[in-house]
């Protein structure tokens, strides 16, 4: 690796920087469920939006130096398997119901 | 650290409904598969003895108040109020959902009991936890429940996309909650709701007040989707309208509930150093839910959906208590909750009944001409409406009244205005249900409402009961909620 | 160092997750996350989460993601169609979307607690030993609360789903 | 104690009787009732007057209290004194005569009962009004008299005429009570009482400042009631229509009694117009023209009753002439004298209708003077009764008004000799109209009953000699004892303006019959305008009658209620609706839309939080 | 438990118990009914004689505790203002009971039942000396009326009762407002107790805040009673209301408003009142002229009866501000002769249509050929409205416009203009329906009253003419009651008002000049 890529960078990485990469995933995350239109890769933008805040917490936890942090991401994990678990379920029932897995298909409750 | 993981008696009594409810829970999963159709009732039978058995608890517990679970925990008159308020719509909702699926399926179905029962350990918790990330798994709990039971009937495309919608942006709207909480955790250092506290008066503020303060607001995303503010209301009135009418019923009065407790708690407890810069916000999003929720329902035809705006025009008025930031706020809200859960259970109730199988009468227009079908429905739905509106002797207007007075209290004369006229113009779409009901002949071909079976009997005479009961002598549940409101020694 | 990895692996993330969003086909969308998963595993161990990027492999990265794709085969999803009336035009979301992203970036650059940088192999109280002590301690009512919610997530795929498909 | 309230009493037995019972009842004994009741009333009065002997001052009778609040005190109190002492003896004894005489002319009447249940009723409230000790009782009277003549116009009510008639009095009649009960108001807040003595006990001492303003106030006020029930300008309207009515009940209730209340009313107050000289001022020209203006048209008219009313009008106006320039009592002798006569003329005409069955118009009569003799001479004795041919009744009277306006102003005595040249026109002209030349009607005349043509004679001869009876002389301790001094002259030439209408009336309509043709169609539009009353009621209808009445319905009702506030009313809702129909809206169904609103809102939250969080 | 408590709450027991009763049994609902509220009438009888011997004061008191916090009492009382409007109350029930027989077929028990219930909430507006308890008569009166309107009214019943709803709840939720407001700031929501500390000025309100209050209170009462332009709910309410519905409307309902300016405006705002007072005379002189007028061109008797409200009403708000004693004991006393003649009014006019089917003047015409009596009643109940004196409304008018008179000779100038008016549209009516020709659907329907329906006009025209004539029997109390009203008001008037009372004068015999 060259060295002067090694110096335009810093020795250690500011702790902004997690929590930056962490912000532009959680928005990704939003912004896959904003234009998606398969109901599964929407629910897989909520999953990035949960791994975001999972860096977040990790990177803070990193700054507190506790391991408080790890423990909520880890039960944040939970709760993602979980809801993916029953989320899938509803899926599944849904593409059963109307062959569709459009998520615009889904709407014949409005206004 | 603790060092033992072994929980102490106390911490044992403090937590024992859940324990009851969880295991009991459990047990009738256990037992489900094992009961033959004909005896499936007894699972609710069983689910309505473990919630009672959880309201005793609950009440015990609170002979000896105090935190447990290394403070995760916490046992006060604010949790106990809302455990046995979340307990008591389980139990309702338990009560008139026996003939519910009996007609829709044609069998009864234990999983369901079971997912009630659950979903009370959630709601239980959220009013009660004190700690932000358990909070979040009890708001969890609920949700993940409440996401099933509104698709319970999996062949139902009403039921389907209710529990979709619902689904996926409650999830969507948890992650930002999440979110915000990790930033909390990050910036205090702790999730626990009196060392947050702590922090922020110690010095977190004056290092990173903005970020706690944008913090604060994602919360408050996922708080406000949970208790339908505008504009996170946009989900009730499809998941109302889609989900099976007791689970509707459920959703509004109990979960509801909770997530108000939920918020409250938050708001009151650990970011009480921030609450007084959060009035603009509170103030317009009160305002906002009040008039989306009120006026959109002016234009509804399904009662359902008219009450799921109503819901949320009742969680405005609601905020309007808390936007008044005092404890007489709190103990409005405290009182709201519970006579709005009466009154929209009741409805819920009345609504299951009216419907028919497979939903079919879920139009306003459907109900015309009940008073003389079914007399005894017809008044107590006269009795929910009028509480709904707000009319004097019933729950509903001293909930206002409540509501209002601790606007008052602080200020907010202008709010409380505003929210008296939005109650005016409530007033004509709840009118219309009675109109419909009292003042047009029944339509050609709509026969006799279904007999209704014990359960649902029940179901709306208690809501009844207890709406003309707050209604008359609200005193004993308003002085507990006086005394609950305190939730900073 | 620290900075070239975290660049590195900070890139592939938002990478897959660009490409998550870019993809109209369910499978590659999946494929994404799961790069986005790898890469942020890699983080967690920089961070000094041993058992967090472990669980982050293993559960989430392995088990979850199979699930979806699991599912997704199941279902013998499309690719979506183009054709489909846009719900969200893309000239509103995507300003929005930029505010958000720019409020909340130059809010952490400006207003962020201004740490100790994170250095690799500095902290390392993430350990399996460390999550474990305080998971059946401090946590434990949490920890297994979980176990209700893994019964009810049981529960509703039964219910929906048993005798499906 | 004389007991007064029996006075009115009695004839209040008699309503009740008749009002609730007499449907039941046979004729005979309505007819007792009735009449029993008013004969008892004037014994009643005869006994009373002879009790209280020379009654130099007010002799007064105290109930009950009536209303009492704040400054209002008022008391259910009677009176009598010299005023009403005349006043009930005409109202009572022309009262019986009518009475008496309407047995016979209603005899084959549908309602008998009712009509006599009616007039018993306003026996009891004409009494109530002259024996009344304050201006509240005497109201009551007055708006009591009003009532039953209404009732009694609309008598005939199946007659749309009659009921518009009944309406029009009545209405007209509150626009004065309205002038009336201002001016009571104002008397009770400017003397603190309504009772006559002590008010007229203060008027005096008042100071003149008071005197110009307040009191001038009040007189015109009491004016316009006075105007509404005596049918002066501009409110005389009603009187003529009122003939719609039963005739005995034209002849006692507009001609003899009822209408000369204002008459009454204004003696009464003399002490506050005493103290006003410009109302009094008022009064005598509203009077003078009154006259003028209604003898005018009275001598164009073919209806005989509405001939009679005009000059029943005109009479009245004269009344007022005499108030005006302070003559109160040469005004109450002429309402005497004119209650004489003027009854006579009005049940004369009743017997003439009688006879001919219903015909009121002129040109349909003629020549009955030998198929109904009675009834000519006791009508031809009215006739120059009111003609002012001494030395009957009418001169006697009308000569003491124009000697005390001569004094007062002198054009006003010439205004009034020329009315009174006409006022003889007319009446003879319609005497022989009726009852020279041929008869020009189909029906068959036939003399009336002894139950009529008793009362008429008994009228006849009060008309010839009433004058003998020196009401100005006894008055004299009411209103002071000046008199205008006695010229010969002025009374020659009023007689001579009588004398002279005569003999017109007598060229007109016996010697050279046509030739008031021809005069007619000579003087054209003025006889156009003259016989079409001057198109009064007409330019009421365009002014006043249609413009509220179209501007209520189409400005008011449609326009500002229907429109202004209920649209804005409605209009409130429909926004309702409108809002809740674009609010609705942002339930779209779509999911991904609703996340939209969700991402908003935060970001909306968010901008909002670091602004504010900022701050510190 | 006091009488008073008795008579409160004899109807609510009364509306349970019919609620009871057989559905099919029509007749015995009816005989059970008007039985009822014949005790009910009887029994409130009795709290005359204690008031009337201590008008000034409250009798019956009974003050307890209904919910401790906020401390809201049962607190009621009754003195010489409240005494006659809750014996109205009482007497007109039975009298809707009677006039219903025949007319209300459908849906008997639920009609007699929310009669009731009304009667139930217009008693305990009228007794009530907690605002919060009277806020809660306030709202409960309107269910009953907005469901006797809504079921048993004409073709617009709907549009009606629900405009008459959404009315009257938005100015109560003013109300409401203000009544939170003050107990925020004084702890009570004891009328009398408030009275007196803003009297003594332990309540200290800032000018804005006390017009602020005023004018929510106001707004609400306003719209009750109604002073124009917040009149136009009335002529719907009353057009399409059943007969009984427009009498308790017109009798008892509207005199909430004007019962409830006298007992809470002017006590609790009196600086307000009387800033405000040159303007609400304004209006009420506007809706007198103007509600006679559009009175005159309505085609529907109803409707008419219904303006005619407007414009009576106009003079009672007209005397209370006032603000003299005749002003006030006018006002009083025109509230309860207009619940006398306009009721009977309205009692009359459903006469007409049990026979006819109609409402509309022009399908009348000549009834007095077929129905004398009717007629004549009819006849009398006008006069009396139009205020005849001896008769009811008189008493009351005079003393509005005297007090106006003393105020300003230009208020009393146009409010009789009204009087004037008033005599028209009434007679216009009396003439078109009664009078002329009778068409020959007019004489195959009309027929004379019956025994019943005589039986509810006698008491009614009794009391017209007593209270024409014996007004000594009413008034005592109301004036007693409104000296003390009038003392918060004016802190100087009582000096002024004695000065001003000429006293009795003693003999029998007096002779003048």
């Amino acid at each position: 690796m060259p060295a002067e890529i090694t110096q335009l960078l810093p020795a250690a990485v500011p702790l902004s920087w997690y929590l930056v990469l962490s912000a532009i995933l959680f928005t990704l995350g939003v912004a896959g469920f904003l234009f998606r239109r398969n109901i599964i890769t929407v629910f897989m933008s909520i999953e990035l939006m949960l791994n975001a805040v999972n860096l977040t917490f990790v990177a803070f936890s990193y700054h507190l130096k506790q391991v408080d942090g790890h423990i909520f991401s880890f039960f944040v994990m939970v709760v993602a398997a979980a809801e993916a678990t029953v989320g899938l379920a509803i899926i599944l029932t849904v593409f059963k119901n109307r062959a569709t897995l459009e998520i615009d298909e889904v709407s014949s409750m409005k206004l | 650290m603790p060092t033992s993981f072994i929980p102490t008696a106390a911490d044992l009594l403090r937590l024992s409904p859940d324990i009851v409810l969880t295991a009991g829970g459990a047990l009738m999963m256990v037992i489900e598969p094992l009961t033959s159709a004909a005896r499936k009732a007894r699972m609710a039978v069983i689910a309505a003895l473990l919630i009672a058995a959880a309201m005793a608890l609950s009440v015990m517990a609170y002979s000896d108040p105090g935190t447990s679970f290394s403070g995760m925990l916490v046992v006060d008159g604010f949790s106990t109020f809302f455990r046995i308020l979340v307990y008591g719509c389980g139990l309702l909702t338990v009560l008139m959902s026996v003939d519910y699926f009996k007609r829709e399926r044609g069998s009864e179905s234990g999983e369901y009991y079971v997912l009630i029962v659950f979903s009370l350990v959630g709601q239980s918790l959220m009013a009660s936890a004190n700690e932000l990330v358990l909070i979040f798994i009890g708001l969890e709990v609920s949700s993940i429940a409440g996401y099933i039971m509104a698709g319970y009937l999996r062949d139902d495309k009403r039921n389907n996309e209710s529990a979709l919608k619902y689904f996926l942006l409650g999830s969507f709207a948890t992650a930002f909650m999440l979110y915000g909480v990790a930033w909390v955790y990050g910036l205090t250092g702790s999730t626990n709701l009196d060392t947050v506290r702590r922090a922020i008066l110690g010095g977190a503020m004056e290092q990173s007040g903005q970020m706690l303060f944008v913090a604060t607001a994602l919360m408050f995303v996922g708080f406000a989707f949970k208790i339908s503010a505008a504009p996170f209301h946009v989900w009730a009135p499809d998941v109302y309208q889609g989900a099976p009418a007791p689970v509707a019923g459920f959703l509004a009065a109990g979960a509801k509930a909770a997530a108000f407790a939920m918020l409250v708690r938050v708001a009151a407890s650990a970011f009480f150093p921030l609450t007084g810069r959060w009035e603009m916000l509170m103030w317009a999003t009160a305002l906002a839910t009040m008039i989306v929720g009120n006026f959109a329902a002016l234009r509804q035809s399904n009662i359902k959906r008219m009450l799921a705006y109503s819901s949320v025009a009742h969680a405005g008025y609601i905020l309007v208590a808390v936007t008044a930031q005092s404890e007489v706020g709190i103990a409005a809200v405290m009182f709201y909750l519970a006579s709005y859960a009466l009154m929209t259970i009741g409805v819920f109730a009345v609504v299951t009944l009216v419907a028919s199988k497979g939903e079919r009468f879920v139009e306003i227009e459907d109900f015309a001409g009940l008073v003389q079908r079914q007399p005894m429905l017809a008044i107590a739905l006269t009795i929910f409406l009028f509480s709904l509106i707000g009319i004097p002797l019933t729950g509903g207007f001293f909930a206002k009244f409540y509501v209002f007075k601790a606007a008052l209290d602080s200020n907010l004369t202008w709010l409380t205005i505003l929210g008296l006229l939005n109650s005016a113009v409530a007033a004509f779409y709840y009118l219309r249900v009675l109109v419909v009901m009292y003042m047009k002949p029944a339509a050609e071909g709509a026969g006799p409402v279904d007999p209704a079976g014990i359960g649902i009997k029940a179901a709306i005479v208690a809501s009844a009961v207890g709406t003309l009961y707050l209604g008359v002598y609200p005193s004993a549940v308003l002085d507990f909620a006086g005394k609950a409101a305190q939730l900073v020694k | 160092m620290d900075a070239l990895l975290f660049l590195t692996f900070a890139g592939i993330a938002v990478l897959c997750a660009i490409n998550l969003i870019l993809q109209t086909h369910p499978i590659s969308s999946a494929l994404s996350l799961v790069g986005v998963m790898g890469a942020l595993a890699v983080l967690y161990l920089l961070l000094g989460g041993a058992f967090i990027a472990a669980v982050q492999l293993i559960v989430y990265a392995g088990a979850v993601m199979v699930l979806f794709l699991f599912v997704i085969m199941l279902l013998n999803a499309q690719a979506e169609r183009t054709t489909s009336k846009p719900a969200i035009r893309a000239w509103v979301s995507v300003p929005l979307l930029f505010t958000f992203v720019i409020l909340l970036a130059s809010l952490i650059i400006q207003r962020a607690p201004a740490g100790a940088a994170v250095r690799f192999g500095e902290f390392t109280g993430g350990s399996v030993a460390n999550v474990g002590r305080a998971l059946f301690t401090t946590y434990l009512l949490p920890f297994e609360i979980t176990s209700i919610l893994i019964l009810i997530a049981i529960l509703g795929a039964i219910v929906l789903a048993r005798k499906e498909i | 104690m004389h007991q007064l309230w029996l006075i009115p009493a009695f004839p209040l037995i008699g309503f009740l009787i008749n009002g609730i019972a007499g449907r039941r009842m046979s004729k005979t004994a309505v007819n007792t009732a009735a009449i029993g009741s008013v004969l008892l009333s004037f014994l009643w009065v005869l006994k009373v007057l002879a009790g209280l002997g020379s009654l130099e001052d007010a002799y007064i009778e105290r109930y009950f209290t009536w209303i009492q609040s704040g400054i209002v005190d008022v008391s259910f109190d009677f009176a009598v004194d010299r005023l009403s002492a005349v006043m009930l003896l005409v109202v009572t004894g022309i009262g019986l005569l009518i009475h008496i005489y309407a047995t016979g002319y209603m005899s084959h009447e549908g309602g008998y009962y009712r009509f006599f249940a009616y007039m018993n009723l306003f026996m009891f409230f004409m009494l109530t009004l002259v024996l009344a000790a304050n201006f509240l009782v005497l109201f009551v009277g007055w708006e009591g008299v009003g009532l039953c003549s209404y009732l009694l116009i609309g008598f005939y009510f199946h007659k749309k005429s009659a009921g518009d008639a009944g309406k029009k009095a009545f209405v007209v009649n509150r626009i004065g009570d309205f002038g009336f009960s201002l001016a009571m108001f104002l008397i009770l807040v400017t003397f603190g009482s309504l009772d006559f003595a002590r008010v007229f006990e203060k008027v005096g001492p008042m100071a003149v400042e008071h005197q110009a303003g307040v009191i001038t106030l009040i007189c015109l006020l009491l004016l316009v009631g006075a105007a509404g029930k005596s049918a002066q300008l501009p409110l005389y309207v009603w009187l003529p229509d009122a003939m719609e009515g039963p005739t005995p009940v034209s002849a006692l209730i507009h001609a003899a009694t009822m209408v000369t209340a204002g008459v009454y009313m204004v003696a009464r107050s003399a002490p506050l117009f005493n103290h006003a000289p410009i109302a009094l001022e008022v009064v005598a020209i509203v009077g003078l023209l009154t006259a003028v203006m209604s003898a005018t048209i009275g001598l164009t008219q073919y209806d005989i009753k509405k001939v009679f009313a005009y000059s029943t009008v005109s009479q009245l106006g004269y009344m007022f002439l005499g108030l005006g320039v302070g003559a109160y009592d040469a005004g109450i002798f002429h309402v005497m004298t004119h209650a004489f006569f003027k009854a006579l003329l009005f049940l004369g005409a009743g017997s003439v209708i009688h006879a001919l069955a219903g015909e009121q118009d002129l040109r349909m009569m003629g020549g009955l003077r030998k198929k109904i003799p009675v009834t000519f001479l006791t009508l031809f004795c009215a006739a120059i009764a009111i003609a002012g041919v001494p030395p009957f009744s009418g001169f006697m009277s009308k000569d003491a008004i124009l000697l005390a306006a001569h004094h007062h102003a002198p054009w006003m005595y010439w205004v009034g000799v020329v009315t009174a040249g006409m006022t003889a026109f007319y009446v003879f002209r319609a005497i022989f109209m009726c009852f020279f030349g041929t008869y020009r009607g189909t029906a068959h005349p036939h003399e009336s009953p002894l139950s009529m043509t008793g009362p008429l004679a008994v009228l006849a001869l009060l008309s010839l000699g009433g004058g003998y009876l020196d009401v100005p002389h006894y008055l004299a301790p009411v209103f002071g004892g000046e008199h205008a001094p006695h010229e010969t002259s002025l009374v020659v030439i009023s007689v001579l303006a009588g004398a002279a209408g005569i003999l017109l009336a007598l060229l007109f309509y016996v010697i050279k019959p046509g030739l008031a043709d021809a005069v007619s169609r000579l003087t054209g539009k003025l006889y156009t305008l003259i016989y079409n009353k001057y198109f009064v009621d007409e330019l009421y209808d365009a002014v006043i009658v249609h413009p509220t009445r179209d501007g209520s319905r189409a400005l008011l009702w449609k326009g500002f209620d229907a429109g202004i506030i209920d649209g804005a009313v409605n209009g409130a809702g429909s926004l309702a609706r409108m809002i809740g129909g674009g609010l609705r809206h942002m339930q779209s169904g779509y999911i991904r839309r609703y996340a939209a609103w969700v991402v908003l809102g935060a970001i909306v939250l968010l901008a909002a939080a670091a602004g504010m969080g900022g701050a510190r | 438990m006091t009488l008073l408590d008795i008579v409160l709450f004899l109807p609510a027991i009364g509306f349970i118990i019919g609620l009871l009763l057989p559905r099919e049994n029509n007749e015995l609902i009816r005989r059970y009914t008007l039985g009822f509220s014949l005790v009910v009438f009887i029994v409130s009888l009795g709290l005359i004689g204690a008031v009337a011997a201590n008008p000034g004061e409250s009798s019956f008191v009974t003050d307890k505790v209904w919910i401790e916090y906020p401390s809201i009492r049962y607190h009621v009382a009754l003195d010489g203002l409240s005494l006659w409007l809750v014996i109205l109350s009482t007497l007109l029930t039975p009298i809707c009971v009677l006039i219903s027989w025949k007319y209300i077929q459908k849906r008997c028990k639920e009609f007699y039942a929310f009669l009731l219930l009304l009667e139930f909430g217009v008693i305990g507006v009228f007794v009530s000396l907690d605002l919060f308890l009277f806020y809660v008569f306030w709202e409960v009166s309107l269910v009953p009326m907005y469901f006797l309107i809504g079921i048993w009214g004409h073709e617009k019943r709907i549009y009606a009762a629900v405009k008459f709803f959404l009315y009257t709840l938005t100015g109560s939720l003013l109300m409401l407002a203000a009544i939170i407001w003050l107990y925020n700031k004084s702890g009570t929501f004891d009328l009398l107790l408030l009275t007196d500390m803003i009297q003594k000025g332990r309540l200290a309100l800032t000018s804005g805040e006390s017009f602020w209050l005023f004018l929510a209170f106001f707004f609400a009462f306003a719209i009750k009673v109604p002073l124009f332009p917040l009149h136009t709910w009335l002529p719907d309410a009353h057009g399409e209301a059943p007969t009984a519905g427009s009498v308790m409307l017109a009798s008892v309902m509207l005199k909430m408003g004007t019962y409830a300016i006298v007992r809470v405006c002017l006590p609790l705002f009196p600086e307000a009142s009387r800033e405000a007072a040159p303007y609400i005379i304004t209006l009420s002189i506007i809706g007198i002229i103007y509600g006679a007028l559009v009175a005159m061109v309505q085609p529907n008797m109803k409707r008419l009866v219904a303006y005619s409200s407007v414009s009576h009403l106009g003079f009672v708000v007209l005397g209370i501000f006032t603000f003299t004693q005749a002003g006030i004991d006018g006002a009083v006393y025109q509230m309860l002769s207009h619940g006398v003649s306009t009721g009977a009014l309205f009692i009359l006019v459903g006469y007409l249509y049990e026979r006819r089917h109609s409402l509309e003047i022009s399908d009348f015409g000549g009834v007095s050929t077929p129905a004398p009596w009717l007629s004549t009643v009819f006849v009398i109940t006008t006069l009396a409205s139009v205020g005849l004196p001896l008769l009811n409304n008189f008493v009351g008018e005079f003393l509005v416009l005297q007090a106006a008179m003393q105020v300003n000779i230009l208020y009393a100038v146009f409010a009789a203009l009204g009087v004037i008016l008033s005599a028209v549209y009434m007679l216009w009516m009396v003439q078109r329906t009664f009078y002329g020709e009778t068409p020959d659907a007019v004489k195959h329907h009309v027929t004379d009253m019956t025994g019943r329906e005589w039986a509810a006009m006698i008491p009614l025209l009794i009391l017209m003419v007593w209270m024409g004539v014996g007004t000594q029997s009413f008034l005592p109390p109301i004036r007693a009651n409104n000296q003390k009203t009038l003392e918060m008001v004016q802190p100087q008037a009582p000096a002024v008002a004695a000065a001003e009372t000429p006293a009795r004068h003693a003999g029998e015999v007096r002779h003048a000049h």
